[in-house]
């Protein structure tokens, strides 16, 4: 068992672990999508990866840096226009996981990559919502996996990009959504599952050598911790490796180019 | 049919000022070339449609082209912002910009509505999301069967739709291979399209009956442009060059850094200076 | 993931009495095999949807497997009627068969609603025609922005679909080819999916990126019944017998003749006799 | 100049003239189909002919059999899914010229083939639609061809299949459309041609050899002939050999397999 990790290697270990060979799942850019990879070539070697660009099992070598990297297509069993990955595939309700990151998030899950400050008059103008609003509705169960930060797990959000469980409780289900929302936010620091009722943010499990007043430092609401905090288990050796190789490889490819 | 022509000629004839204009391509593809023609022949107050409007669209942004944008994702891809896209919007430089935003979703069926001659597309979209509060042009429709209440968008019918693809034969029939994206909705959704491809060949040949085809007669101008995409990626051909993407941060983040390089790499460059880009090797055949 | 099996395991599992079923393939890859099992195993009750019910649905129709039939066209292609599909309706013989008639552009824009998971399906058609007067399931849609009336239908969404196709590997991601038809929605839509191969192969290996695959992960059933396309074709492995289809004219015409025929090519027979078909060579390679 | 035709080889030469290089045509099965391929190897080349299986710019070397022979998508440039058939590139307003034909068709040029008899219990039941109503509403112009005969050509028909010219007069623009609907109709005896006002289906040009009174003879309502009736050419020995060959080519192709 290494020792020798630092919080972002932990996040993404963390996250690529709930993912199963049986999920089929749609991977957002960046940290979800280290950690898809980090899944599939560790313990879920046949988890189907889908990137909003088409690309429906692919098996990239290195990292994409965007969506529709050229690795997607390559090593992808097939690829279908846009419209169609919507339409039949997300909407359709065959991708049984979304994996998201975001700029901000608060404590019902609720994401925001639109705007800070107002819509109209953008303190900080965000990149929008690109697939986001759907994936959330759409997907069987989502993933979250964000660095803690005050600027980031806000009290309440400027924009919802795209809706977790709202204002809690009830709240998808009143919308008429059947799907579950998100089930788990993993950070560098924690992980985080909702309140079986409230579905308020809740730390069921937290990283080696973090305490719970690290925390709360680092989130911007007043955390609820579970009865029961598990240590999330260390990297194994394997998981590093992995993880470590294709950072290098992605890293090595996208300075060539 | 579609007309073989230069890129001079294309853009002259086919993008005016005030129109509404499509260049798409998911990440793959990205007419550059034809872009950077558009901001070397001084169009002004295009509307921008794109669903992820990267470097592309910000160099006709910040370089003076747009008067609006409709637009789901803005952002430097596995990067970071848009600096030339952030100052029209924050600070309204060189001009504003007025924006209409949506989701993925709604943008892939607004384009696949346009391509089926639909007035608006629907979807299960938006629930519990804020676009709809500060989007009119996001409403509902009401199934007649269920009862259950749809999100409903405008078809997107641009004037003129810009794509790049791998290849075309002498005809104009086009083959597009790889990551589609939401072109052929773009150019089928269009009064008026351009393909700039890589290649001119003899027989089109594309490897399956069921290949992404556009027919000649449903494109408008077809234009010989090697290394057109880059620094995207044309899939067969060469890689997206993520350093340039990467580079681009940089450059686009101080309005003079920005302008001494679209002086120096569009004003003072051709559609031929692309070609360059075409020489490199893709590191996977395709 | 789709589970690869016998055909007579894939229909008793997949296909119940009463359940709404589509067996799908425009004139290419018509799941015949398929449907001789379903008629084998005396399934009661079926309610065919189909775009252009052809023999494969006669036989069903004449076996007295179904209560009912939606669809755009049914005739034999190109020789003339359907006499068993004629008999039901115009004599209720074996038993009345309710109909729901759709245009070809509708039904198709209904599979597509159900693999995209809409409630129903809007489309610019039926204008001026008599159908809406006589199917209750037209209806209307009013556009919310531009107040335009479209034709809406419901969303086709079968219990089952089952398919011909090419080939499928291992895992049971499947690959079509050719005219495609509305297969690919038909098992999309549908809550479980059979679809039967000509082969099973180590690697699928699509001739373009953008080939028609249907992942393991969206399919039920796979089955391996070579030659189950005939006497429809399977592009790039064997012919449409024209000759069977005309030589169905004069089967099918009296209860008696289609009924010696489905006893002894049916009832007396087994997937594997279609095998012998899939000998033949295609007049042109593929 | 041949002299030595049969009435269905002239009208499947007469409607194949009609055709150009620049068309796009949705070809129906059958005589449609024949008229549209002898064109293509006449005097129109480069005319594009789509099958509503999803076949597009297909150049069969035998009249298929039915709509979707492996002919025609072996022959093709492409070949779509009937959806996107239907969407993208009829309902798209993609196609100049739909060619149809039918099992009766009234004065003002609307189609029947669906029942003859009530639609409840009819007479005749006959195979419905397919592609018909809307290649009447979304092609730019349709050419309808069939034998000229009492029981296909009535007064009244039982069932509108696809409209024509409706009531006559401007109702398709009443209704919204904004196509041409039909603008020829070529028969074994004679072409007509719908009246530029009241649309009423009227005798443009008689085939060699046919008098009026045969016309009027096997149509079943009041025959309109225009001021000026032309004498169809008739069939030159190319468009004969031509025609003769696919025919002879398709009935070896279909007796084989």
């Amino acid at each position: 068992m290494s020792t020798d990790f630092t919080p972002t290697e932990m996040m993404t270990i963390a996250a690529a672990r709930a993912l199963t060979n049986d999920d089929v799942c749609f991977v957002g850019i960046g940290a979800p999508s280290a950690a898809c990879n980090v899944a599939r070539l560790t313990h879920a070697p046949d988890i189907t990866l889908i990137y909003e660009s088409g690309t429906v099992g692919t098996k990239p070598d290195v990292l994409p840096l965007s969506i529709g990297d050229g690795e997607l297509s390559d090593t992808a069993l097939f690829t279908v226009p846009v419209p169609e990955m919507f339409r039949y595939w997300l909407q359709g309700g065959r991708i049984t996981t979304g994996f998201l990151g975001g700029a901000q998030i608060d404590k019902f899950a609720n994401l925001n990559t639109t705007v800070v400050g107002p819509y109209d008059k953008p303190k900080v103008r965000l990149p929008g919502g690109g697939g986001a609003p759907e994936i959330a509705s759409n997907c069987g169960r989502i993933f979250i996996t964000m660095a803690l930060s005050n600027r980031g797990f806000v009290e309440k959000l400027n924009f919802i990009t795209s809706m977790g469980h709202g204002e809690g409780g009830d709240h998808r289900a009143r919308l008429g959504m059947k799907t579950k929302g998100p089930t788990r936010v993993v950070t560098d620091l924690c992980i985080f599952e909702p309140d079986p009722v409230s579905k308020e943010l809740t730390v069921v499990s937290i990283h080696k050598d973090v305490t719970r007043e690290q925390v709360q430092e680092n989130c911007g609401w007043t955390v609820k911790f579970a009865d029961h905090v598990e240590d999330t288990p260390v990297p194994t050796e394997t998981e590093l490796a992995v993880l470590r190789d294709i950072n290098a490889r992605t890293k090595k490819a996208h300075e060539a180019a | 049919m579609a007309r073989l022509c230069s890129l001079s000629e294309a853009i002259a004839e086919n993008v005016k000022d005030g129109d509404t204009i499509a260049m798409e391509g998911f990440t793959h593809l990205i007419p550059y070339a034809a872009g950077h023609e558009v901001i070397r022949q001084g169009r002004k107050g295009l509307y921008l449609v794109r669903m992820t409007p990267d470097i592309i669209y910000d160099q006709l942004i910040g370089a003076g082209c747009a008067r609006g944008m409709k637009f789901s994702w803005g952002g430097n891809p596995g990067v970071g912002s848009l600096h030339r896209f952030r100052d029209a919007v924050e600070n309204q430089w060189p001009r504003p910009l007025e924006i209409e935003e949506h989701s993925h979703a709604a943008m892939a069926n607004a384009y696949e509505a346009g391509a089926a001659n639909l007035p608006f597309a629907m979807l299960r979209g938006y629930i519990g999301a804020d676009l709809p509060k500060v989007n009119p042009n996001i409403r509902s429709v009401t199934c007649p069967f269920t009862g259950e209440v749809l999100a409903a968008v405008p078809a997107i019918r641009p004037d003129v739709s810009i794509i790049h693809a791998q290849r075309a034969d002498r005809k104009g029939n086009v083959l597009i291979e790889g990551i589609t994206g939401v072109q052929k909705e773009a150019v089928l959704a269009a009064k008026r399209s351009i393909v700039t491809v890589e290649e001119i060949v003899d027989e089109l040949n594309p490897p399956s009956p069921n290949s992404t085809v556009l027919p000649s007669w449903a494109v408008t101008s077809v234009v010989h442009v090697p290394g057109g995409a880059f620094p995207s990626y044309a899939h067969g051909y060469y890689p997206r060059s993520n350093a340039f993407y990467i580079a681009w941060d940089k450059i686009a983040r101080e309005r003079e850094t920005f302008q001494a390089w679209i002086e120096e790499n569009v004003m003072k460059a051709s559609p031929e200076d692309f070609a360059k880009h075409a020489e490199k090797q893709p590191v996977k055949a395709a």
